[in-house]
């Protein structure tokens, strides 16, 4: 009843391939938009690497200088203890790229499995998985952070895995739609009839077709994960002093916005720039794998 | 002006105590703003500051405090007692009805003062009046009440017991059955309170004809709306932004003898606080001044040494030494406590709302860093922070608990002294020498003299050698006034008193 | 398909049971006490005092005892109890916020689901490289920007520096319609704009699709214009994947809006919960977190039958396996 | 000579890759009269349905028009605007496409879509365009027409959808129609109704025609010309007598040495089935309805013995499809029972049928929807190989390309996908899929219908190899009266669910028992030279 065919986000029609193999990562590596967005995570990368040596440490405080404008000391500018807020957004990055991509394939892993589960199975399983999912977008996003650092204490990995947990609900619909939509099509059929279990239909054929749509959902939890992850801060949930992650530093900064607006304003910069450039390698992923597509 | 700090001093802005007075004409609508909501309206059972600037705009009580923060008539004219300040008898303001028009009588008072003595009322004033032993009418306008032990400044403690309709006090949050200058008109709680004049007001005609109480989610989306001019006056700014705010002919208020107190929280019953010189270590890691810079913008009193009194205040012990920001000999006191390099603390504080504690714990940690101590920083949102502490009895060994007390209103009242007693409700679970003990009798059974100047500086003492809570400074709630807002006086920890406001003329 | 419903219906009743069982037992078990929130953190709170309250409010009876009264309470009273706090029945509260939500909700997802048609159809219909990156990019910033940078952004602009529209606050639409209208737009359209995103996305990638398919080639072979090939075939089609995207942004707008809801000062649903949240209220937290399984579920209920109305090949149920 | 109302010159199409532009056409130089009729023949995936679609400039991207110019009514396609297109579709050129059942807008009604076009460019009223609906579907043989009309595509069967796009396409009385296998779905008393219509509108309004097709017969009796194409070339053209009577070139002689009719002689196996352990086969009133009123199956009983091959033939949507799945397991039947090699079907475990599915495969109807879009060949072919056999890579590696060579494709397309395929090659995927365990038996729905009968010839020797070598048993579905009477010793006809008639080939075509195989013999084509019926 709720198969709808699931979307296939592209940007562009794709070209033909001359052949598969190993040729799909070259061309996809080949790709000028790839190729941007690569090198933008690559610099983040390398500033959360080596800020600590080059620039200032990212906890030297400097109380008298807080709240500093940008300037050659700090290209930045400084935070509320006159920290150097360039190195403290480098830095943040481990973090913050870490949980997203820590949270994403755990939402990911768990998401395609449960709504694998609930369309292959159908029925009551069905029913009671997807109504699962359901109860679970229903239930505030708060009120499952303050569970899970009761239950798991307010560790990183505590963290990534309530960010992944509170995004596989709507990844599960999203998977079970595209793998019940892929079970109706005749070539599962043509499959049975072949005699190729179950299990490896589903993981071997199925799972490898839905893995368009799952990537688009993945791309969007990137962008969802590190705001996620700037909430459960909230409550408590994750990053601690004086460690800091572009999500708490953007609610800190916004929260000092009209004594520095370079504050909030170079961490949202970063996390837009870093956003972008991962959806753009997930959109571009498919744009290269959609081209077997139907 | 805000007392002599050592980060005040750097700060060009200084605070006033109130908006200003002069002409003052009737009529407009004062649009309050603050980023913390009302969640209910009982005034005998607070559960928020975000509450308290309606004690005095629904409600009054016998007595009221001025903004010298001596006592007033409010409900009661006079008042006398018996030498010995056993018994007391107060005069009601005759005619005084409700804001549904039923008469104000004395049986209502004595109801109100028996509400707030019933332990399972669960009223904040309680400690102050515990010492009642009866309250009785004894005509339609006058009240006699009976004390256990003598107390010389029971007008002081009736101050915030409030003249509700407690035969219908289950629904206080509904109609906030009061006599103040103002009654409600709509209340959502966590959003806003509308209050609307109160024509019948037994006192001088109040000016405004409506207040708007409106909750903003964030300090920036309130500071937005105040420079906007949708509000008239914010309280409790972010003290960061509260020089900034300061413009445009806006005024910062805060209270000129702050009673309240950043402070650090210690299990004195658990190791390592139980150990005093634990607890001194502490104090001498803590950098103040930074601290106060960081965290309050200069704006408040750098406490000099444990004690809950402000250094502003006329009481303070001057004779108590300074306890300057000292590592080494932090790290001296920690290890004859058993805190040795390598030991890990835990510093427990509040995420999402009073960020500036977290500021000043990542000073802390910074210092206890240089002396090999981790400290890790643990921010929780607001109810399980306070689950950890409070109430008084709970076991917590080994964390530093970031709070903001209140104890109003400060010196000669004897309540912030008290807190500590054995009798006090501190979460510090100390347990005060004899001596401190014997000093708060003598000072709540005598009136001023020197046996009580004398009490007064044993009990700073004694607070100041145990150190049972760390105090980093006194401040109190920041807040700021549109140009056009007369009549506005801030209370000693930050309440602000809008009933005699008005728009200028 | 009535085997269907009446499955679906089931499965949901026992889910709504479970979630508020769940609840129930998982608020309880939190650290953090009502009667503590309840006395403010403040001085003077006794042990006495808390235990009293704590007697008087029943959390001191067996969770069975307590769980079997709220149900009771709703099932025979139709009563979702009372905050601790305000006393305010819980019907009450939420009947404050339930108009101004559903106001908000509506118009935000009007605006988004018009919003995303049009930049979704747009590059459709023009077929121009141009217009489609211009739209990839709106939503990758739509994507990654959090909803309050919006927000303030369009307080400063058109209320602070323009003066058009107020900056926040709600008057009920019966008090003063206009003023309710005008309060209104700005938070509407932040609403809009955030979840516009995610579904331009879902529609984008569905109608490139539906793009590819045959019939759309046999009407473009008919030879009618573009738009009508668009409107009348690419669309009906490419908008049914959506659906589902939209039905989870329905539930979610209806309590989730918290961000919006604060920034705006917009009194709704999903500020009643983060504040009850922190206030441990748990007498208005279970209820209405109840209220909005239930509603979410329907909703979902909703868009699946709305599937079989919209699609008629599943009207039909003819499976083959 | 009058002037073509279509020319095509010099035409080159090309798919572009992620750095070249490889070609599959290379050079169509063709052109219609008006009023003509063209038949376009030739090896399967030579290029004819991108010719076509070209023509439409419909042609689906990433292929391209590399070269060569296309001229309808001397208006050149390539330069057209979108505006003029859309005045030419439909009105001047319409377009039967090659996959009917993807062809037609699921969320709209049929009527709906036909209206649609008759009001793309005409005048006429709404109520008008209906009624003309009506008709039209009327005039393709849709039973009916008037309640039919507000169905939607999924409610009629591959056939009847088939016929609405038909009646679509002549729907403006387009000066020329393109028909890409137009009659694949059909049965042949349809195909010969169907024929007639396009006769009609071709002789009474001049519509010309391109009729591309694998049925030589077909286009010898419908075209006045005739069109080869080869390895993406048109290799021959001419008149179809003088064509067909004197091939020039080689493949056009292969091609016409290749069909099979009715009086070819039939295969004989080498090895006669045997009935001694029982039928290996056997099917017992089974029955299998759909919604409460489609009895799609309706007690039929049948047996067939092991190396035997057994031919099913009928109308579509006579059940014949959904009587092979449960031959296979792949359904359960409501009541009746199945048994393979003796065993109950429906008593076996899910795993234990999974297993014993090695000795049984089929090749399904919908050639290119049964194989899964994001598997290349290699892996498509290689996956029975590795669930059933637990085979090395490189031996699968050997047999795939063995398995490749065998059903006629080249080895360049082991890296393709699906739908970079044209319909006959998936075809022969399946069919190379199919085989590739050496099953018992092997049920082939349709399995030839879409290759060319060079191509076909080659796959029916192949099959009868197997049968030969192995003693492979098959169930033998088709449309094709000609191919499956070479091929099946016994016969069984069904009509609406039910097996009408049962028996020997010779029996069934010299003297049918039941009215409706009367009129299937009586409806098949043969090819035509000069009108007169050539038999070989
Ligand atoms: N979208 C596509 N991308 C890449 N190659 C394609 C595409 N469509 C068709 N081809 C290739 O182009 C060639 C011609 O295909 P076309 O469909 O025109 O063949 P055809 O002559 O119609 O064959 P058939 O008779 O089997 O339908 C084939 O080799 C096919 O593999
Ligand atoms: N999944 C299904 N749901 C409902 N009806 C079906 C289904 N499959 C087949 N039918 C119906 O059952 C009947 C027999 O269908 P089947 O596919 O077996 O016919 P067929 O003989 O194979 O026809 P064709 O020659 O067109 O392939 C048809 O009327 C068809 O509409
Ligand atoms: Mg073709
Ligand atoms: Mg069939």
């Amino acid at each position: 009843m709720t198969a709808s065919s699931p979307p296939v986000l592209l940007e562009e029609p794709p070209a033909l391939p001359e052949d598969s193999g190993p040729g799909l990562l070259r061309r996809y590596l080949t790709r000028p938009p790839v190729i941007a967005a690569l090198v933008v995570i690559g610099v983040l990368v390398i500033m959360a690497v080596i800020a600590p040596w080059v620039l200032h440490s990212p906890t030297a405080l400097d109380v008298p200088d807080r709240f500093a404008p940008p300037s050659g000391a700090h290209p930045f500018g400084t935070d509320e203890l006159g920290r150097d807020l360039l190195s403290r957004v480098a830095y943040a990055g481990r973090l913050s790229l870490g949980i997203a991509f820590g949270a994403t394939v755990f939402a990911m892993v768990l998401g395609t499995v449960w709504g694998m589960a609930a369309a292959a199975r159908g029925g009551w399983v069905d029913e009671v998985l997807m109504r699962i999912a359901e109860a679970g977008m229903a239930i505030p996003i708060i009120l499952f952070a303050l569970v899970f650092v009761a239950a798991f204490g307010a560790d990183l990995v505590a963290m990534t895995l309530i960010t992944g947990f509170l995004m596989s609900f709507l990844t599960a619909r999203i998977a079970r739609s595209a793998v019940l939509s892929e079970l109706k099509s005749e070539y599962v059929h043509g499959l049975t009839a072949v005699g190729v279990p179950r299990m490896r239909i589903l993981f071997g054929e199925v799972l490898p077709n839905t893995l368009p749509s799952l990537l688009a959902q993945s791309s969007l939890n990137l962008a969802t994960s590190v705001m996620l992850e700037a909430t459960l801060s909230f409550v408590g949930l994750g990053v601690q002093p004086p460690a800091a992650s572009w999500g708490t530093m953007l609610q800190n900064g916004y929260s000092h916005l009209y004594e520095s607006i370079w504050y909030p304003l170079m961490p949202a910069l970063v996390i837009v720039l870093a956003i972008a450039a991962l959806n753009t390698l997930g959109s571009e992923l498919q744009v290269v794998l959609h081209r077997s597509a139907s | 002006g805000g007392g002599g700090g050592a980060g005040s001093g750097q700060q060009p802005l200084k605070p006033a105590a109130d908006s200003g007075s002069g002409a003052m004409k009737d009529g407009g609508t004062l649009v309050y703003g603050q980023t913390a909501g009302v969640s209910q309206l009982d005034p005998n059972v607070i559960s928020s500051g975000a509450q308290t600037m309606l004690q005095t705009l629904l409600w009054n009580g016998l007595t009221k405090i001025n903004p010298d923060d001596s006592v007033g008539p409010d409900l009661a004219t006079s008042w006398q007692s018996t030498p010995d300040y056993l018994h007391w008898t107060f005069h009601l303001h005759p005619g005084v009805t409700y804001h549904n028009g039923r008469a104000f009588t004395a049986t209502d008072a004595a109801q109100n003062i028996e509400r707030v003595l019933n332990p399972t009322t669960g009223s904040q004033t309680r400690p102050r009046i515990e010492m009642i032993n009866t309250v009785t009418a004894t005509d339609p306008n006058t009240l006699a009440i009976d004390l256990k032990t003598p107390n010389p400044q029971l007008p002081l403690a009736l101050v915030n017991v409030k003249m509700t309709d407690v035969a219908d006090i289950a629904n206080v949050s509904k109609d906030a059955n009061g006599t103040g200058p103002y009654k409600l008109r709509a209340f959502t709680p966590d959003q806003t309170v509308d209050l609307v004049r109160n024509g019948n007001y037994f006192g001088a005609k109040p000016h405004f004809d409506e207040i708007k109480v409106v909750r903003y989610a964030d300090s920036t989306a309130a500071e937005t709306a105040l420079r906007s001019g949708s509000i008239n006056v914010l309280w409790s700014v972010a003290p960061t932004s509260a020089a900034g705010l300061a413009a445009d002919g806006r005024k910062l208020l805060a209270a000129t003898d702050p009673a309240s107190a950043f402070v650090w929280e210690l299990d004195t019953t658990s190791p390592p606080f139980n150990n005093p010189k634990a607890r001194l270590a502490l104090s001498y890691a803590a950098d103040r001044v930074s601290m106060m810079q960081a965290g309050y913008a200069g704006f408040g009193v750098t406490g000099t040494s444990d004690e809950i009194v402000s250094p502003s205040n006329k009481y303070y012990n001057k004779s108590l030494p300074t306890d300057a920001y000292d590592l080494n000999k932090a790290k001296e006191l920690f290890a004859e406590a058993g805190v040795h390099s390598g030991d890990t603390l835990t510093y427990w504080t509040t995420s999402g709302s009073y960020t500036e504690w977290t500021t000043m714990g990542e000073i802390l940690q910074q210092s206890l860093g240089q002396i090999g101590i981790k400290l890790n920083i643990q921010a929780n949102e607001i109810a399980t922070w306070s689950a950890k502490t409070y109430p008084k009895g709970k076991k917590y060994p080994g964390l530093i608990a970031a709070n903001y007390i209140s104890l109003a209103p400060p010196l000669p009242n004897t309540y912030p002294l008290e807190w500590f007693s054995s009798s006090g409700t501190c979460e510090c679970n100390w347990v005060p020498p004899a001596r401190y003990d014997a000093d708060e009798q003598t000072i709540e059974q005598q009136g001023d003299g020197p046996a009580r100047t004398a009490a007064f500086d044993e009990m700073q003492q004694i607070l100041h050698d145990q150190a049972p809570v760390i105090v980093i400074g006194n401040t109190s709630f920041l807040s700021v006034v549109g140009a056009d807002v007369r009549g506005v006086w801030v209370e000693s920890e930050g309440t602000l008193h809008l009933e005699d406001a008005g728009f200028a003329a | 398909m009535v085997g269907y419903l009446l499955r679906r219906l089931g499965a949901s009743v026992l889910m709504i049971v479970l979630v508020s069982m769940l609840i129930f037992v998982v608020l309880r078990l939190l650290p953090g006490d009502p009667t503590i929130t309840r006395f403010g953190q403040q001085e003077g709170i006794d042990p006495r005092t808390i235990a009293a309250m704590r007697a008087q409010l029943g959390l001191n009876d067996p969770i069975i005892v307590q769980y079997w009264h709220w149900v009771t309470g709703i099932v025979v009273h139709g009563d979702l109890g009372r905050s601790y706090f305000s006393q305010f029945a819980v019907g009450t509260l939420i009947a404050q916020r339930l108009g101004p939500t559903l106001e908000l909700s509506v118009a935000g997802l009007f605006l988004a689901v018009v919003f995303a048609v049009v930049l979704a159809v747009l590059p459709t219909i023009l077929r121009g490289r141009w217009w489609s990156r211009l739209v990839g990019t709106y939503t990758t910033i739509g994507l990654s920007a959090p909803p309050f940078v919006f927000g303030i952004v369009f307080v400063a602009l058109f209320s602070v520096k323009l003066g058009w529209l107020p900056d926040r606050g709600y008057v009920s639409p019966s008090a003063d319609l206009g003023g309710n209208l005008r309060l209104l737009v700005l938070p509407a359209v932040t609403l809009g704009l955030a979840l516009s995103a995610p579904l331009i996305r879902y529609l984008r990638a569905s109608l490139a699709d539906v793009e590819t398919s045959s019939f759309v080639r046999t009407a473009t072979g008919k030879g009618i214009t573009r738009s009508s090939v668009v409107f009348g075939h690419v669309l009906p089609n490419g908008l049914l994947p959506a659906l589902t995207s939209l039905g989870v942004s329905v539930g979610a707008v209806l309590g989730g809006a918290v961000v919006v809801e604060y920034v705006f000062a917009w009194p709704g649903l999903g500020s009643l919960i983060v504040d009850s949240v922190f206030k441990r209220d748990y007498a208005v937290l279970q209820s209405t977190v109840l209220l909005l399984a239930t509603v979410f579920v329907l909703v979902n209920l909703l868009v699946d039958i709305l599937y079989g109305v919209l699609d008629p090949r599943l009207r039909v149920s003819g499976d083959r396996r | 000579m009058t002037e073509p109302l279509l020319r095509i010159s010099e035409l080159r199409i090309g798919v572009r890759t992620a750095n070249a532009v490889r070609p599959l056409v290379e050079g169509v130089d063709l052109a219609i009269e008006p009023g003509q009729r063209a038949a376009l023949v030739g090896e399967s995936g030579s290029g004819k349905t991108l010719t076509a679609l070209s023509v439409m400039r419909l042609n689906p991207p990433p292929t391209l028009v590399t070269g060569g110019r296309i001229e309808l009514a001397s208006k050149d396609i390539a330069t057209a605007t979108e505006r003029d297109m859309v005045g030419l579709r439909g009105a001047e050129m319409a377009m039967i496409y090659q996959d009917p059942l993807s062809s037609l807008n699921p969320v709209r009604t049929v009527g709906h879509q036909l209206v649609e076009a008759i009001r793309a460019h005409t005048t006429i009223r709404a109520r008008a365009a209906k009624r003309r609906a009506v008709d039209l579907l009327g005039e393709v043989g849709v039973p009916d027409p008037v309640t039919r009309i507000d169905d939607y595509p999924h409610q009629f069967s591959g056939g009847m959808r088939q016929r609405v796009m038909i009646a679509m396409a002549v729907s403006c009385s387009p000066s020329l129609l393109i028909a890409d296998e137009p009659t694949t779905a059909l049965d042949v008393t349809t195909q010969a109704r169907i024929l007639d219509l396009l006769v009609d509108l071709s002789d009474q309004r001049g519509m010309a025609v391109l009729f591309i097709t694998h049925d030589l017969a077909i286009a010898s009796g419908f075209c006045e010309r005739i069109n080869v194409m080869r390895h993406g070339k048109l290799v021959e053209h001419g008149k179809m007598g003088t064509v067909l009577a004197a091939p020039a070139h080689p493949y056009t002689r292969t091609l016409l040495d290749a069909v099979i009719t009715l009086d070819a002689q039939p295969r004989t196996a080498a090895v006669e089935p045997s009935d001694a352990d029982g039928p290996l086969v056997e099917a017992r009133d089974v029955v299998r309805t759909f919604g409460r009123s489609v009895r799609a199956v309706d007690g039929v009983s049948l047996s067939i013995p092991r190396g035997g091959t057994f031919g099913l033939v009928g109308e579509s949507g006579s059940g014949k499809s959904t009587l092979a799945g449960l031959l296979l397991g792949l359904d359960r039947p409501e009541s009746g029972s199945v048994r393979f090699a003796g065993t109950e079907l429906a008593t076996l475990s899910r795993e234990a049928l999974r297993a014993r599915r090695r000795h049984m495969q089929v090749v399904l109807q919908d050639p290119i929807g049964s194989l899964n879009r994001r598997k290349t060949v290699a892996q498509i072919v290689a996956l029975p190989l590795a669930v059933h056999d637990r085979m090395s890579r490189a031996r699968r590696r050997d047999r795939v390309a063995e398995l490749l060579d065998l059903v006629r494709l080249p080895k360049a397309l082991l890296g393709r996908y699906p739908r970079e395929l044209s319909g006959g090659q998936c075809q022969r995927v399946n069919i190379a899929r199919a085989i590739a365990l050496k099953p018992d038996f092997l049920v082939l729905d349709e399995a030839v219908s879409a290759v060319d009968v060079v191509i076909q010839a080659q796959i029916l020797d192949l099959l009868g190899d197997l049968q030969d070598e192995l003693g492979l048993t098959y169930l033998f579905v088709s449309h094709d009266l000609a191919v499956v009477r070479y091929m099946a010793p016994t016969i069984a006809v069904m009509y609406r669910g039910r097996i009408v008639e049962q028996g020997d080939r010779a029996d069934i075509f010299r003297n049918p028992a039941h009215e409706y195989t009367r009129q299937l013999i009586d409806a098949i084509p043969a090819v035509e030279l000069d009108g007169e019926r050539v038999r070989r």
